[in-house]
């Protein structure tokens, strides 16, 4: 009993709860990412860009609020630094959006144009964030770490192995839960949702029945501000932030919503979960795990692992390339011609 | 019309002047990687302003050219092969065989039964498994002998120069099942894809240490031309460094590098023949047509799958020999420096900027980008000079701009990008079709 | 003209049968065209008949029945392989290709030119010149035909509406097809272009053995050209004879216009061909 | 575009001003962007405070003064960086070079650059054993010891300390996988067991992957070969945080105490790295500080002792075309030992035709093969700084 104990929390500790918290940052990252393309067409490029941006702000915006004696007590105060970053990032893809992709919209030019140009933002935000914050990296949570240290568990319930639940890990799956569930709100029981909606759906017929662009493209862009400020904050926190990390984010999160199925944010969301969970259950060593709930002569002796480390983000394009095989528009996606 | 032949004569001209007012050896070190960076132009040419191909693996393909220079030119490491090439060909024979029976299970099990999936799927596993029975030492085996200069299996001793072609012919096979998979993809779907593909590619480099030592990086591969040292030993060199009155070091130098320009310039100068030819051979016809309307010239006849997985491989195989050329350039292959940003990114703001679809125009914008590339950090220098002395001292933006001139570079490339998207879409030198300008 | 005679019936459709989601778009449908005739196929909007073309044309598979030309299965093949069997078809909106000239629309159509390969258009240019000039003389000689000579260098984009329909009715002639379906060739023409389309459709069949099938909301056009005509309603085959019999037809004249219209008897034929100059 | 070009020549033409003529040039090609571009500017004023040193001497041969000029190797772009040192030779003019910074760089600027123009080239931080093999003709040096040594001698420190079951990660790039291939092989000779070696990627998102694998491993302590601000941190925060390991053996790339600053002053850390007993880092200290930089960086010694190696060289041999053939004899005995801060009078002694013994900031002794022997230092954290267990040296 005390082996199968310790072998959930052992599964639990390495497997389930880092799993979450990276597929919730991924999936807010990726819902971003669909929205963008549901609503505006095409595959932003500059996505993994805007969330360092948002982070290396809020943590701007954190330091000067630590400066000030602003604390949210046991919880990061760079939440509160998130708050206030969310109307500037709102703003930034706003304007980003009428000097540019505003004209390509106009013109109704192709997707690739727009990835294309996305590009260049990419390029000229990694410029911006330099200039920003610096190369450096940065660490800026404060409060309470942990919630369950290892330590603390392993004396309160005398198993060998210990569970750990961080606050960051806490916050990211509440926070990314929470999230998620305003998004469905917003967008099935509001008008300005629906519109939205309709407007991803049939953008012509969104049109003549009267709903008006502009505001739709506006709406988007602050709930990808929310969404990207989440994101990048969440993931700096758990992580540790450095700005060129988030980079690496990028194709992660096009698999996850291209799984998924672009467009649809319910996609995202199990996308985001399946590519977490495969990434570290098929790189997982399975050894210890198998020891715990086998009886000792079956117990393995190699690490049981499925594919080594260095190839855990291939996992990820695997998915990617068996979906596109199998089911091109994705788990979740209206298939398209 | 007019406007070609003047910009490929401004860009001659700032090419010279760096030569006068810099060195003759930086000018031709510019150019040759201008020369270079205009195959991998043209090879995205032939997929986005030909086919209309969003293909954001690029760096995938050069990375596979620069891997046939290790393959075919270092010599073979005879320990290796003997300590695990029989273990390393029995892998290979294992996978082969699971190949095969994989593929004839998927042709003889039908569409409509449940288990074809399953069952496939289960063979490639079991045959993965197998494989590494013999992978698993065989690699080891290899990656032990001489860890510190060889642990790989080397090459096979050829001309350096067979290995640009093989490494057209290398790129052109590792994109053909890639192509087969995405061609008929939506163009996002085709993007992600290919960018993720190609990080497989070198995540498969950096780690496979038996193929190109991995990231301990393969160096003093072999060179077309001769060494400085022996030119400055040659009678000639220094009968010509003395009638013109340059250090010697210098003429040697500088004779090297024109050797590689001419190797280049003659790459480059047939591939171009070749698709200038192609443009305007009914095979550009088609093309366009297919890029016009692919629905239409589907009705006409027109395989238009077929017709992008071709442009895709032929683009692939053109940017794999650009590859090539550059690794035997740097002299050594080193599977770490490949960045999206550098080997796709950029090469797509060439052609961008050149216009795309029209083959002079991607030549013009790779060696302008490359040029604002290198240099962009003694102008971003003095931009930031200019730029700083503008603000008050203590300003922020002027203590980043002091610290950090080079990282201008993203932002140069950015801005550039961007702006001629928005204000010149077609380029510097728009496409022409051959029958309009007749 | 001594061919053996071939067996009449060029194109047979059976039981043709494809739903989306739960709705029936096209529902047992039936359709023989016999060789050298000008078919018609009408029926009133959303009736199915696009449906109908894009399942012979290959644009989507049916979800059962057959597709049979001269006596070969052609179901569910797709469209450049349809080419290749000699089923042609234009659009409904016309799908010239913009970039290329009016000349090079033509040229770019005939399958297997040596210039298309790698190898041919790099290695063989002696042999392309020859099949370039063939093609260019060919292509000259059609738009002559089409009265379009005067725009041949002009890029396609750039044509009127109907000059882009008879781009692509010259389009299936750069082949020889066994049958042309051609998609509501008069929406968006003008009167005079339109005459001088269905002066080319009645040449072409007459004067060079063509087969047509016409899907059409034109009944004056139906009427001038039509030997057999098909009507088509929610899917199905409503009635189907001779354009004089169909425009009377009790039920084809209710599916058009409602039944209260057909009770006060106004003919079809009637209501549509005043509206013709 | 022409507008773009305008600036650009102008600003060619203005970098191409005649230098006077007795001012010598030294090129800093470091990575100021690319992956280690945090690392570099303090690398960088520890070089340029060598010069300084040098320049305001006035001893330099006959009163020259030293300018540095810097490049953008970009750490991975072998031809970037190819390009920036053909500009620092043919432009600039510069009688040696220091740098390049990341090993690989280093020998396609070794190769393409160094070798056709006969220019010294001292590296402060290019690691890789691989470059001591290379045919650089003389005039490659580096003031940092090839992994290959540091690797034997940590696994020297882990049986010493009676570790003898490790599990290992290390950086993926030809730093890491040497140091890690030197460390496995000296460690199994030793007897010790390496559960599982598992390389991370700098700059990647996630570790948790690697962290899991390693503690499913398992081992007495776990090897991390990386950098303290890199990959290295982000295995040592998921190996805490998830309570995998809490002991760990570090390389010369983790030597920072801001990890104690990040991960509390109680993190049990210890490991190697190249060290000089007291008397040159202090100095090194006491110089930098005086000029307001940061004196404790990684490679920051390495970078002032490249510079100053050069210019000791350069007015050994009285001509800076042949610095490269007396490296050597000014970095090693017989003479008077040099620290930092004394290179006004180094440059006297040698100006009086006696030897000097350069020690440095990083205790530099030269080998056969052109590089640091390299002093190391065992150290552990006590309460939040490193404090020095022993002194060790490679065979």
């Amino acid at each position: 009993m005390t082996d199968l104990l310790n072998g959930l929390v052992h599964l639990a500790s390495m497997l389930i709860i880092p799993g979450l918290a990276y597929g919730s940052q991924l999936a807010l990252g990726a819902l971003g990412v669909t929205l963008i393309f549901g609503v505006l067409r095409f595959s932003n490029f500059a996505h993994a860009e805007g969330l360092s941006l948002a982070t290396a702000i809020t943590i701007l915006f954190t330091i000067w609020l630590q400066g000030r004696g602003v604390s949210l007590g046991v919880l990061p105060t760079a939440l509160l630094g998130a708050v206030l970053t969310v109307p500037l990032m709102a703003l930034v893809f706003i304007g980003t959006d009428r000097a540019l992709y505003r004209h390509f919209r106009r013109i109704d030019a192709r997707p690739e144009v727009f990835m294309i140009v996305s590009a260049g933002v990419m390029l000229m935000t990694n410029g911006v964030i330099r200039l920003v914050i610096g190369p450096d990296g940065r660490d800026f949570e404060d409060g309470e770490r942990f919630i369950v240290t290892a330590r603390g568990f392993r004396d309160w319930s005398g198993l060998a192995e210990p569970l750990v639940l961080k606050t960051s890990q806490m916050l990211t799956i509440g926070l990314a839960v929470v999230a998620t569930v305003a998004l469905f709100l917003f967008l099935n029981r509001t008008q300005a949702g629906r519109s939205m909606r309709a407007y991803a759906d049939n953008r012509n017929l969104a049109l003549l029945s009267g709903v008006d662009p502009d505001r739709i493209v506006r709406l988007t862009w602050i709930i990808v501000a929310v969404l990207s400020v989440l994101a990048g904050v969440l993931f700096g926190l758990d992580k540790g932030y450095r700005p060129f990390v988030y980079q690496q984010l990028l194709l992660p999160m096009f698999a996850a919503a291209v799984v998924g199925g672009l467009g649809s944010p319910l996609g995202a969301i199990v996308g985001s979960m399946i590519v977490a969970f495969s990434e570290l259950a098929l790189t997982f060593a399975w050894k210890k795990a198998l020891a715990y709930v086998l009886p000792a002569t079956l117990a393995p002796e190699g690490m049981v692992q499925a594919l080594s480390t260095e190839y855990k983000f291939a996992v990820s394009f695997l998915i990617l390339v068996i979906v596109l095989l199998v089911r091109p528009a994705g788990l979740f996606g209206k298939v398209a011609r | 019309m007019s406007r070609t032949p003047l910009l490929f004569a401004a860009m001659a001209a700032v090419l010279l002047a760096v030569g006068l007012l810099q060195s003759w050896q930086l000018a031709l070190t510019i150019l040759n990687l201008c020369l270079i960076s205009a195959v991998m132009a043209l090879g995205v040419n032939v997929q986005w302003g030909v086919a209309g191909m969003f293909n954001v693996g690029t760096m995938g393909s050069a990375a596979v050219g620069g891997l046939a220079v290790v393959l075919i030119s270092t010599p073979p490491v005879r320990a290796a092969w003997a300590a695990g090439g029989g273990g390393l060909l029995a892998a290979g024979a294992v996978l082969l065989a699971t190949a095969a029976l994989a593929f004839l299970l998927w042709r003889r099990m039908g569409e409509r039964s449940l288990w074809r999936g399953p069952a496939v799927g289960a063979v490639v596993l079991l045959g993965l498994a197998l494989s590494q029975r013999w992978f698993l030492p065989a690699t080891a085996a290899i990656e032990a002998v001489d860890a510190a200069s060889a642990g790989y299996l080397g090459g096979l001793g050829l001309p350096v120069v067979l290995a640009w072609a093989i490494g057209g012919l290398l790129a052109a096979a590792v994109a053909w099942p890639i192509g087969r998979l995405t061609a008929g993809l939506r163009s996002d779907y085709l993007a992600v894809a290919t960018f993720g593909i190609s990080e497989i590619i070198l995540a498969v480099l950096r780690n496979e240490e038996w193929l190109a030592r991995g990231v301990k990086n393969v160096t003093g591969l072999p060179r077309p031309v001769p060494f400085e040292a022996d030119l400055q030993a040659a009678g000639w060199v220094q009968r010509l460094a003395a009638s013109l009155d340059w250090p010697l070091r210098d003429t040697a130098s500088v004779l090297v590098k024109l050797a590689y320009s001419a190797w280049f310039l003659a790459v480059l100068l047939i591939i171009w023949w070749a698709l200038e030819r192609l443009a305007r051979a009914p095979w550009g016809r088609m093309m366009r047509a297919v890029r016009d309307n692919e629905e239409a010239a589907r009705a006409m006849g027109k395989d238009v799958a077929r017709r992008h997985l071709q442009a895709f491989v032929l683009g692939s195989a053109i940017v794999g020999i650009g590859g090539a050329m550059l690794v035997t350039l740097d002299g050594q292959f080193t599977a770490g420096s490949y960045q999206p940003l550098r080997f796709t990114f950029l090469i797509w703001v060439m052609v961008i900027i050149g216009g795309s679809g029209n083959h002079k125009g991607a030549i013009l914008g790779a060696f302008l980008i490359w040029f604002v590339w290198v240099q962009a950090e003694t102008a971003g220098l003095w931009l930031a000079q200019a730029g700083a002395a503008a603000l008050a001292p203590d300003n922020p933006v002027r203590l980043a701009l002091e610290e950090g001139p080079a990282q201008l570079r993203y932002v140069v490339m950015g801005l550039i990008l961007v702006l001629v998207m928005r204000f010149s879409p077609r380029g510097l030198i728009p496409e022409t079709t051959p029958e309009s300008s007749r | 003209m001594t061919r053996p005679d071939p067996p009449p019936d060029l194109l047979v459709v059976r039981n043709l049968c494809l739903s989306f989601g739960g709705l029936k778009a096209v529902d047992d449908m039936s359709l023989t065209i016999r060789r050298g005739s000008i078919a018609g196929l009408i029926g009133p909007n959303g009736a199915g008949k696009s449906t109908l073309f894009n399942l012979i044309a290959g644009y989507y598979r049916p979800q059962s029945g057959r597709v049979v030309l001269e006596g070969e299965d052609i179901t569910g093949l797709p469209p450049h392989v349809l080419f290749g069997k000699g089923l042609l078809r234009t659009f409904q909106i016309a799908r010239e290709f913009s970039t290329l000239t009016v000349r090079e629309n033509l040229m770019m159509v005939p399958a297997h030119q040596t210039g298309e390969t790698y190898l041919g258009a790099l290695f063989q240019p002696a042999r392309v010149r020859a099949e370039e000039r063939a093609l260019r003389a060919k292509a000259d000689e059609i738009l002559e035909f089409l009265q379009i000579t005067h725009v041949a260098d002009l890029p396609a984009g750039g044509l009127s509406g109907g000059q882009k329909k008879l781009l692509e009715l010259g389009r299936t002639m750069m082949v020889d097809p066994k049958i042309v379906f051609l998609d509501e060739v008069g929406a968006g023409v003008n009167r005079t272009l339109l005459y001088t389309i269905a002066d080319a459709i009645r040449r072409l069949n007459v004067e060079r053995g063509y087969t047509f099938c016409l899907v059409e909301h034109d009944m004056q056009f139906i009427a001038d050209l039509c030997d057999d005509v098909t009507c088509m309603a929610e899917g199905r085959c409503l009635a189907r004879g001779t354009v004089e019999t169909i425009l009377s037809d009790e039920a084809v004249i209710a599916a058009y216009l409602g039944r209260g219209r057909a009770a006060k008897g106004t003919g079809l034929a009637g209501t549509l061909v005043e509206a013709t100059p | 575009m022409k507008r773009v070009l305008g600036p650009l020549l102008l600003g060619t033409a203005l970098s191409a001003a005649p230098a006077m003529a007795d001012d010598l040039k030294i090129g800093i090609l470091f990575g100021f962007t690319g992956p280690i571009e945090s690392l570099t500017p303090p690398m960088a004023d520890g070089a340029e405070l060598a010069m300084k040193e040098a320049s305001d001497s006035g001893l330099l041969l006959g009163g020259a003064t030293v300018t540095p000029v810097r490049g953008d190797s970009t750490c991975t772009d072998a031809s970037a960086a190819t390009a920036a040192a053909e500009r620092l030779v043919t432009v600039d003019h510069i009688v040696a070079l220091i740098g390049a910074d990341c090993s690989g760089v280093a020998t396609a600027v070794l190769n393409n650059v160094a070798v056709p123009n006969n220019l010294l080239m001292i590296s402060p931080s290019a690691t890789s054993p691989a470059l001591a093999t290379d045919g650089d003709k003389g005039l490659f040096f580096r003031t940092a010891p090839s992994d290959a040594r540091q690797g034997e001698l940590l696994a020297k420190v882990l049986i010493d300390l009676g570790i003898n079951t490790v599990a290992v990660t290390y950086t993926n790039n030809d730093y890491g996988k040497g140091f890690a291939d030197a460390f496995g092989a000296a460690y199994k000779a030793a007897g010790g067991t390496v559960t599982l070696v598992a390389p991370h990627d700098d700059g990647k998102a996630d570790y948790s992957a690697e962290v899991s694998a390693l503690s499913v491993a398992g081992g007495d302590a776990l090897v991390v070969l990386g950098y303290s601000d890199q990959g290295g941190n982000g295995i040592i925060r998921g190996s805490l945080d998830s309570g995998a390991f809490d002991r760990f053996a570090v390389g010369d790339g983790m030597h920072s105490e801001k990890l104690m600053a990040d991960f509390g002053p109680d993190l049990n850390i210890f490991g190697t790295v190249p060290w000089t007993e007291g008397d040159g880092t202090a100095k090194f200290a006491a110089v930098a500080e005086a000029a307001g930089k940061a004196g404790d960086g990684s490679f920051v010694r390495e970078s002032y002792d490249a510079a100053a190696l050069i210019i000791l060289a350069m007015q050994k041999a009285g001509d800076p075309a042949k610095a490269h053939e007396h490296v050597m004899d000014v970095a090693n005995a017989p003479g008077e030992k040099i620290y930092p801060g004394e290179l006004a009078k180094a440059l006297q002694i040698l100006k009086d035709g006696g030897d000097v013994d350069y020690v440095g900031g990083s205790d530099v002794e030269m080998i056969a093969t052109g590089e640091s022997a390299g002093s190391y230092r065992e150290f552990e954290n006590k309460g939040g700084s490193f404090e020095t267990v022993r002194m060790l040296t490679a065979e």
